[in-house]
């Protein structure tokens, strides 16, 4: 008999998370995870943390790579996956590796979104994901006294809180697109915007975004529905994109996500998915929604898991927590922090 | 032109079928990729196939060198034996069991140089060993030096003014020798070297087949495919293979006709 | 600022270019300040089948020995490379060609096998040479540029040696070689902005020392030229060719001869023959070629004509590993051939003492009238180091040659039975010296006799003059602190620059441990290393053969214990086993 | 080489075709993309148009508004190498820098016959074409004041402008069509009437009747249907559509209606999709563009109720869940009971879809009775485009009226006009590079900046390739036309091919599998030396760079040109001798 190979996309908190659940629950089978990373687990939701002093490295990297191997994870940094072939059941790294798996959990979290328009002036925008988004933040940072913050996410406010830490001037344009693919009402709209200015923060709601002008090294010149300011760096956030092109011509069904049941269960059989790229939906809630947030990210793992492993285990929606805006709920924990 | 799929899968069959492959080992030659070897490897496997000799029934003795490799591409009995010194363990072997079809192998360096004394004196015994001497004028397995076949000029790393010696002429020195059999043929042309075989094989003593072959990755002047394709033409159709003087009078003068040169009656 | 030591694998199939791409890295690292010691090691197939691997390792101080861990590997062909991971140190660095020909199974991929902490740096080699150049074959090239882009390295010290090995080559090759560099430069900076692996060059010496880069092969063939070498005789062979190759190239300049021979025989007859006739002249061979010319070698010895032998060893016995280091014919050059046939034996342990002692030992040949065996192995001969120059050339040459006194002219004795055991020597072609050289037993004046007193007088006097040589031949140094020593470590050859590597080590952590350079295997200087041993408790001999040959040879001098430690995997020896054995050993003695 | 040609019929030859040349087999008209591209990249614009022009009649128009099925095929489209090529565009550049004007077709000698075609769509004037060719006289009738059907009215200017639509039209007119706009058939000129004039009328009226939702609020102020909208708008009238517009459908029109919208000042403009984007067959540049000026999508919502008293308030939406692919390409979906929401808007353009206009006989209404013979419940009368089909794509309806036009004139001159062939011709290596491989897709040009996209209708989005892209463009074409064999009998099996390969396209074989109709399926590898009875390339691989033939030391592979042709009426082969110059 063949043995299982369970492979997890991904070694964010899910990722992970899902990694060491199902080497607990089947601890024969082989477990693997290929991550595109060249580091172990990162919490981003540490990072602006992290660039403001506040937080170490070693608390933003949570798993020593020692455990993996410890466990019994094969743990594959720095690799890509490229397309997954359910039929097969097999996975393609990008330098063109084929393996296959009996379970697989798709956990690769997004990447940060850019609305199309802003495209154009994307090497103006600085995003904080991953590890090695900190580089450029900590090599502009110090020469920068004003920013100006595009979007309104969770990590926005999050950065916010370290810039404003840092003694920063802080520009804040609060876009409807934020919570891609939501919006915000203007009840909501408000109730931010008196938050942010209440903490000093010039927050311009509402203008439209005319161009972007590059003034000298980092400086910018943001021309704003006929006002203009200069900045010495712009932070894009517009929430996160779930990063499963590489899904594209797998035949599992995508939306904006892996579109998965309350147990996490993609259409195809072995096939879950968990963490920020799963978009469930919920029989409780009657819609679809996404986790946002460490916390959630790793519940969702660990659930992912048991189901793979041949549990049955659903999802828990926390009503009080779901946000809800023009019909698409996103469940998440932070929101009160702020 | 396109061949109808139907046919290729037919072809692919038959020649399954026909087991005329099923001489070769199981792992790939380890030479070079296009190198003229495998020419001869077809040529020599075509022979076999077509004598119906039974596998077992077979020695292949080989010297050092890239051609030394062929003791393990063909499923035969095969001694890979030291530099040069293919034709006296050739000798043991068919003398201790003349049933045995026994084929020598070796290069031009193997044979030509440190191995050189020893051609005179089988031709002298005239034993039935089957020699084939792949002659591509350079030493490849220790990366490009001359052979003592490489023309006057010949530049490698060691002769880098070009080397001052003159070639031998194998298919000569076989003939001045005495050999009783000795064939002249082209490694791009398997056809003929199958067709030299099968009468050198049944010849009774010892036949010697100069082959002229290639070392693409080291030789780019001299035997390359390209000059070899351009020259390589058959001998004359009136030409008398009994008639030792005559024979090695076109040899003289033809540097590159193929076919069977010499069949002492 | 801690210094730089990183070792750099280049790995790939025979054809790939990998011995190249390690070429242009050291001489690209060597002309940004770094010492260096690289080593390569190819496959006897040309191309069927078979591993290259280049590995140098750089860095500021002087470099002894090779490293025990990888931490940057270039695979240039996974299914060779991922035989090297076991090489890998932490967190190395792997750069490999994401874009294989097709796609492959789970396991076949380097990707599929590296550790989690190593950094992997996928980098479409060949598809970045095809772009930039039209052809696969600037792969390796790519793969330079990758890495240099990665390594944040000035790109001006490639660009000088890429420039310096393909101009000859014409604008076409030069410019496809610089082409694909620059493409993987690009691709690196493109890709992965952040340079993850920054080395810095050394500070510019005070005193600008002029560096080359060097093989042991070709210092000996540069030591050989400095000779004044005449002619060359040779037969290819694996690891020696090379010698042959560089000389060919630059002998004739010199007015001097490259002829290869038919065979080893033939070769060590040719230089017999020269200098019998008064011109110095060298072969160069492996194990099997000196087993053929053992015959010769006696003639030699028999016949009191000098010769020039450069052994450059490799696995054995027989054929043996053509392409693995060992140090396994030291017993086949010191008592090898028929008959009590002493010659000398010297083994050079580093690049620059390959020049030394090569041109040393035309003299000692001349002199002594004796073949001499120049003992290497394919670790010291394929090893490259950035010398300083001032160590590898204007040696003077000393003419070696004894000529008879003009009274002698006319009643003339060729082997004259002197207190030296020397006897003058004459050159065929001045008159009134005319003698018969023989490989049979002869007299004093060369004639056949196979008397008793004549066999015992003429055996004393081979051996008298030999051991004579000692004074001449370089004898054995010491690294060490003064006073008893609770552990000496006494190596040879290629393994020297291990050993003291890892003795330097050893007496950092505060141990009592000296170590011994023998260079001279025969005749040895038997007071010296009695001496040296003396103040030990114990002695270790590290060598790469399977019976410990230099023990067998000098371990009766030593009244203790003497621990041989040998290993027969066809690589050379690391610092870190030596130290492991040196640690073991003084931890038992305090247990 | 021999210069012989050889026309095949063999099944296994179009097996091979569909497997080898897998963008000509994609084309509904089969046009030979490889041998325009090649053309074009030759410089020849004008027989590069002349080889599109041949098969699908439109070049200039289809390289603009394509649903290019062949792009989907394109071999440089799999996975490890990339982008497909930019055909669709290739050939838009094709007709844009073709300066010498088409030469003129010359259609057979009159042979008596007169067939009335309804509709001057794409099917209709496709049809209308070569059924002119072969010498039939053709009077086309058009309801609306000018020819092009929903190429004119479905499609907005600033995709495609007129000057182009109307000269390809025209090419197609100077035929010695008749064509008789602002006839409605069943208005003032019946079926029956038409039959008393001609041998036989084909009925190429298109879709003109939009779905509806069947749904309460349908009829309130504010929602359209997108069929009407895109007419009203290509017409030059201007809908009202308030702030806040809300798209449901998911196709080129859905995306026109959206994009339309917000040239007419609505601010916010969402496409609901019932699936997901992923779902979605529009090109990967329209979606692009599209969000570009602006536009949103929402995914996996249903359209249940418009709300609202006089005019549209808000949409009530039901959440959908998809489900498996069904064979016709498209997910299942199902809604999902309970999850209603309502969302705010000013109007509702409905692009769901179209289904045909029905025309009627004397006896009720005309209904399609055989689709693959295009024949309808009324002798003499004959269906095709969108009418037969329901709503396809323009490429598909022009190859549709192709396929009635030959029936059509095959029963009225008992002649077969149209054979296809598989044309096979030894050629030689071609001067591709294998660096060419590498040259990235280049991107269509587009206008920068909404502001400058939404100044006018007439402002074309896409700008067009420069002769330089396009060429650049047409170097990434792996010719796969060209088929590369080794002869198994010369073959020395010496790997030097293998060795020079650029990917894993040549093999060591065992056995060849075949189709039942002998075309190659397969190719079994083995590595074990003595199981290795013959190297074949394996064409489905090759992206015929040429190198094996370069190196093979017994010159034993051979390069075939293999096309799938037609055969079509004599006045083709000017065109085709062209071609081949």
């Amino acid at each position: 008999m063949r043995e299982d190979h369970f492979i997890v996309i991904g070694n964010g908190p899910a990722g992970s998370q899902a990694a060491f659940t199902l080497k607990e629950k089947a601890p024969e089978a082989r477990v693997t995870i290929v991550t595109k990373e060249r580091e172990g687990c990162c919490h981003s939701h540490l990072l602006p943390g992290f660039l403001a002093g506040s937080i170490s490295e070693k608390k933003v990297f949570a798993i020593s790579l020692d455990h993996y191997t410890k466990s019994g994870i094969k743990l594959r940094t720095g690799q890509s996956v490229v397309d997954v072939n359910p039929q097969r059941k097999e996975i393609l790294l990008e330098h063109k590796e084929t393996i296959s798996y009996s379970g697989l959990i798709i956990a690769v979290g997004g990447r940060p979104y850019i609305p199309e328009p802003l495209l154009a002036y994307r090497e103006h925008l600085c995003t904080l994901k991953t590890f090695q988004d900190t580089g450029t933040w900590r090599q502009l940072l110090p020469a920068a006294d004003s920013i100006l913050i595009m979007g309104g996410d969770l990590t926005s406010l999050a950065v916010t809180k370290s810039l404003l830490a840092l003694k920063k001037k802080i520009y804040f344009m609060l876009t409807g697109e934020a919570f891609w693919p939501l919006r915000f009402d203007k009840a909501l709209q408000e109730e931010v915007s008196g938050k942010l200015t209440k903490r000093g923060v010039t927050v311009l709601a509402g203008n439209k975004l005319v161009g972007i002008e590059p003034v000298r090294s980092g400086s910018c010149r943001v021309y704003v529905d006929g006002q203009k300011i200069k900045v010495d760096m712009i932070g894009a956030f517009f929430g996160l994109v779930p990063d499963i092109g590489f899904l594209r011509r797998s035949g599992l069904q995508l939306d904006r996500g892996v579109l998965v049941d309350e147990y996490l269960c993609s259409s195809h059989e072995g096939i879950c998915a968990a963490g920020d790229c799963a978009q469930i939906y919920h029989p409780e809630i009657k819609d679809y929604w996404v986790s946002i947030g460490t916390k959630n990210a790793r519940s969702l793992g660990k659930i992912a898991a048991v189901n793979l492993a041949g549990g049955r285990k659903k999802t828990r929606v926390d009503r009080e927590r779901i946000f809800d805006i023009q019909g698409v709920k996103v469940n998440t924990s932070w929101w009160m922090e702020f | 032109m396109k061949t109808s799929g139907r046919i290729l899968a037919q072809k692919v069959q038959d020649i399954q079928t026909s087991g005329r492959l099923s001489i070769r080992s199981a792992s790939l030659p380890t030479w070079c990729p296009g190198c003229g070897y495998f020419g001869i490897h077809q040529g020599l496997n075509n022979a076999i196939q077509q004598l119906s000799l039974p596998h077992h029934s077979i020695v292949t003795v080989t010297g050092i060198g890239c051609a030394g490799r062929y003791a393990f591409f063909n499923n035969t009995y095969s001694f890979h034996v030291t530099h040069g010194r293919t034709l006296p363990v050739a000798t043991g072997v068919k003398l201790a069991n003349p049933a045995l079809t026994v084929f020598a192998i070796g290069g031009d360096g193997d044979g030509l140089a440190i191995g050189g004394g020893h051609l005179p004196h089988m031709a002298r015994r005239n034993i039935n060993v089957n020699y084939l001497l792949f002659d591509n004028s350079m030493y490849g397995l220790t990366k490009g030096q001359p052979s003592p076949s490489s023309p006057v000029g010949t530049k490698t790393k060691v002769s880098p003014a070009g080397t001052f010696e003159m070639p031998l002429n194998a298919s000569l020195l076989g003939l001045s020798y005495g050999t009783t059999f000795a064939a002249r043929l082209f490694a791009g042309d398997p056809e003929s070297i199958t067709q030299a075989l099968i009468e050198g094989i049944r010849h009774e003593g010892f036949s010697f087949f100069h082959i002229y072959t290639t070392c693409l990755t080291f030789d780019k002047e001299n035997k390359t495919w390209e000059h070899l394709k351009e020259r390589v033409h058959p001998l004359p159709q009136k030409y008398d293979c009994s008639n030792l003087s005559k024979a090695m009078a076109h040899i003289l003068e033809d540097d590159f006709s193929t076919g069977v040169i010499y069949k002492k009656s | 600022m801690p210094g730089v030591d990183l070792t750099i694998e280049i790995c790939g199939m025979s054809g790939d270019g990998t011995i190249a791409a390690g070429t242009l890295l050291n001489e690209a690292l060597s002309g940004a300040g770094f010492s260096i010691i690289g080593f390569d090691s190819y496959p006897a197939e040309i191309r069927g089948f078979g591993r290259c691997v280049t590995r140098s390792r750089f860095g500021t101080s002087r470099m002894l020995a090779l490293s025990d861990h990888t931490h940057v590997l270039i695979s240039l062909d996974d299914q060779q490379a991922i035989s090297r991971i076991s090489m890998l140190g932490k967190n190395a660095k792997v750069l490999f060609d994401n874009k294989p020909a097709g796609t492959v199974q789970e396991g076949m991929s380097i990707a599929a096998h590296t550790a989690p902490d190593a950094d992997l740096y996928g980098m479409p080699f060949t598809d970045l040479a095809s772009e930039a150049a039209g052809t696969t074959r600037g792969k390796n090239l790519a793969a330079l540029g990758c890495f240099t882009g990665l390594a944040g390295i000035d790109p001006r010290f490639f660009y000088t040696v890429i420039e310096k090995k393909f101009r000859a080559k014409g604008e076409t090759v030069l410019n496809a070689n610089l082409n694909s560099f620059n493409a993987g430069l690009t691709y690196a900076h493109t890709h992965f902005e952040d340079a993850p692996l920054v080395i810095t060059a050394p500070a510019p010496e005070k005193k600008k020392v002029q560096r080359i880069m060097l093989s042991g092969n070709a210092a000996i063939a540069r030591g050989a030229l400095d000779a004044g070498l005449a002619l060359y005789f040779g037969y290819p062979i694996t690891p020696a060719t090379p010698i042959m190759e560089y000389l060919a190239k630059t002998l004739p300049q010199k007015g001097g001869k490259v002829v290869q021979m038919e065979d080893e025989i033939s070769s060590i007859g040719a230089v017999l023959g020269s200098f019998y006739a008064g011109k110095r002249a060298m072969t160069a061979t492996s194990g099997p070629g000196l087993a053929l010319m053992a015959e010769m070698i006696s003639l030699g010895v028999m016949s009191e004509t000098p010769a020039v032998i450069v052994d450059a060893q490799r696995g054995g016995p027989s054929t043996g590993l053509p392409t693995k280091t060992e140090q396994s014919d030291l017993h086949a050059a010191v008592f090898g051939g028929p008959g009590d046939s002493p010659r000398i034996v010297i083994a050079p342990t580093d690049v620059a003492e390959c020049y030394q002692f090569t041109l040393k030992s035309f003299e000692l040949a001349e002199k002594y009238q004796t073949p001499v065996i120049v003992l290497t192995d394919f670790f010291l001969d394929n090893r490259v180091e950035n010398v300083a120059a001032a160590d590898i050339s204007g040696k003077k040459r000393v003419d070696g040659n004894i000529y008879p006194p003009k009274k002698e002219q006319g009643r003339y004795q060729r082997y004259l039975v002197t207190p030296s055991g020397i006897s003058p020597r004459a050159l065929p072609g001045s008159e009134g010296y005319i003698y018969p050289a023989t490989g049979l037993e002869h007299t004093e004046a060369g004639l056949p006799d196979y008397s008793e007193p004549v066999h015992m007088q003429m055996n004393a006097k081979r051996h008298t003059k030999i051991r004579q040589a000692l004074a001449d031949l370089p004898p054995p140094k010491e690294f060490s602190q003064k006073g008893p020593l609770d552990l000496g470590v006494i190596a040879w050859g290629s393994s020297f620059g291990a050993a003291l590597e890892a003795v330097l080590k050893a007496r950092k952590k505060g141990l009592a441990v000296g170590a011994l350079k023998v260079i001279s295997l025969f005749p040895y200087h038997e007071e010296q290393i009695r001496q040296f041993m003396s103040r030990c408790r114990r002695v270790l001999i590290p060598e790469l053969n399977f019976q410990g040959q230099l023990a067998n040879l000098i371990g009766h001098l030593h009244h203790g214990d003497v621990v041989r430690f040998n290993r027969t995997t066809g690589t050379p020896l690391l610092p870190s086993e030596i130290l492991l054995k040196i640690q073991e050993l003084l931890q038992k003695d305090n247990t | 080489m021999s210069n012989k040609i050889i026309y095949s019929k063999q099944q296994e030859d179009f097996d091979y075709i569909a497997v080898n040349i897998p963008c000509q087999h994609a084309c509904p008209v089969n046009t030979n993309i490889p041998a325009y591209i090649r053309a074009l990249f030759e410089s020849h614009h004008s027989s590069s148009y002349a080889i599109n022009a041949m098969a699908n009649i439109f070049p200039g128009v289809l390289g603009r508004i394509c649903s290019r099925p062949c792009e989907d095929m394109c071999r440089h489209g799999e996975k490890e190498l990339g982008n497909p090529v930019n055909i669709c565009h290739i050939k838009r550049a094709a007709a844009d820098l073709n300066k010498t004007p088409a030469e003129p077709l010359k259609p057979l000698p009159p042979c008596g016959k007169k067939v009335a075609v309804i509709g001057a769509g794409p099917a209709g004037l496709a049809a209308a074409h070569d059924l002119a060719l072969a010498g039939i006289d053709v009077t086309v009738f058009e309801s609306f004041d000018k020819p092009g059907g929903m190429l004119r009215y479905g499609i907005p200017r600033f995709r495609l402008p007129r000057t182009i639509l109307e000269k390809e039209i025209n090419r197609i007119l100077k035929l010695g069509i008749i064509l008789k706009t602002g006839v409605h058939i069943g208005d003032t000129l019946s079926l029956t009437s038409l039959l008393e004039n001609h041998d036989c009328v084909l009925v190429a009226a298109g879709c003109y009747t939009a779905n509806q939702l069947n749904t309460d609020g349908e009829d309130l102020k504010g929602v359209f249907s997108g069929l009407d909208f895109m007419i009203d708008v290509c017409s030059g009238r201007k809908p009202a559509v308030g702030k806040r517009v809300l798209v449901a459908g998911a196709g080129f029109t859905a995306f026109d209606c959206a994009r339309s919208a917000l040239r007419l000042g609505a601010e916010e403009v969402t496409i609901c999709l019932r699936r997901t984007e992923e779902d979605l067959t529009v090109t990967a540049d329209e979606i692009f563009q599209t969000k570009l000026e602006g536009v949103k999508f929402n995914a996996l919502m249903l359209s249940r109720r418009i709300l609202g008293t006089q005019k549209v308030e808000a949409v009530e939406f039901v959440r959908t869940r998809s489900g498996v692919l069904r064979p016709d390409g498209k997910r299942e979906i199902s809604e999902i009971k309970g999850s209603e929401f309502v969302l705010p808007a000013d109007s509702l353009i409905v692009a769901t879809g179209q289904t045909p206009l029905e025309l009627t006989t004397g006896d009720g209404k005309l209904a399609v009775t055989d689709t693959a013979s295009f024949t309808t419940s009324m002798s003499g009368v004959y269906a095709t485009g969108d009418y037969l089909s329901g709503p396809s794509t323009v490429i598909e309806a022009i190859s549709m009226g192709r396929k009635a036009a030959e029936v059509i004139a095959r029963r009225l001159t008992g002649k077969k006009y149209r054979k296809k062939v598989v044309r096979m011709q030894e050629t030689q290596v071609t001067d591709r590079l294998r660096a060419w491989d590498f040259v990235p897709r280049q991107a269509m040009p587009a206008i920068q900046g909404t502001t400058a996209r939404l100044k006018s209708w007439a402002v074309e989005v896409e700008t067009g390739f420069t002769a330089q892209q396009a060429a650049e463009e047409s170097k990434r074409c792996y010719l796969c036309y060209l088929h590369y064999e080794i002869d198994i009998d010369r073959c020395i099996y010496c790997r030097y091919c293998i060795d020079v390969a650029p990917r894993d396209c040549i093999k060591l074989v065992d056995r060849i599998e075949t189709n039942e109709h002998g075309a190659v399926t397969g190719l079994h590898e083995t590595s074990v030396w003595k199981d290795v009875n013959a190297v074949v390339i394996d064409n489905a691989r090759c992206i015929r760079c040429g190198e094996c033939l370069r190196v093979c030391p017994v010159d034993c592979i051979s390069v075939t040109r293999v096309e799938l042709m037609e055969q079509g009426p004599p006045s083709d082969s000017s065109i085709a001798e062209h071609k081949n110059a």
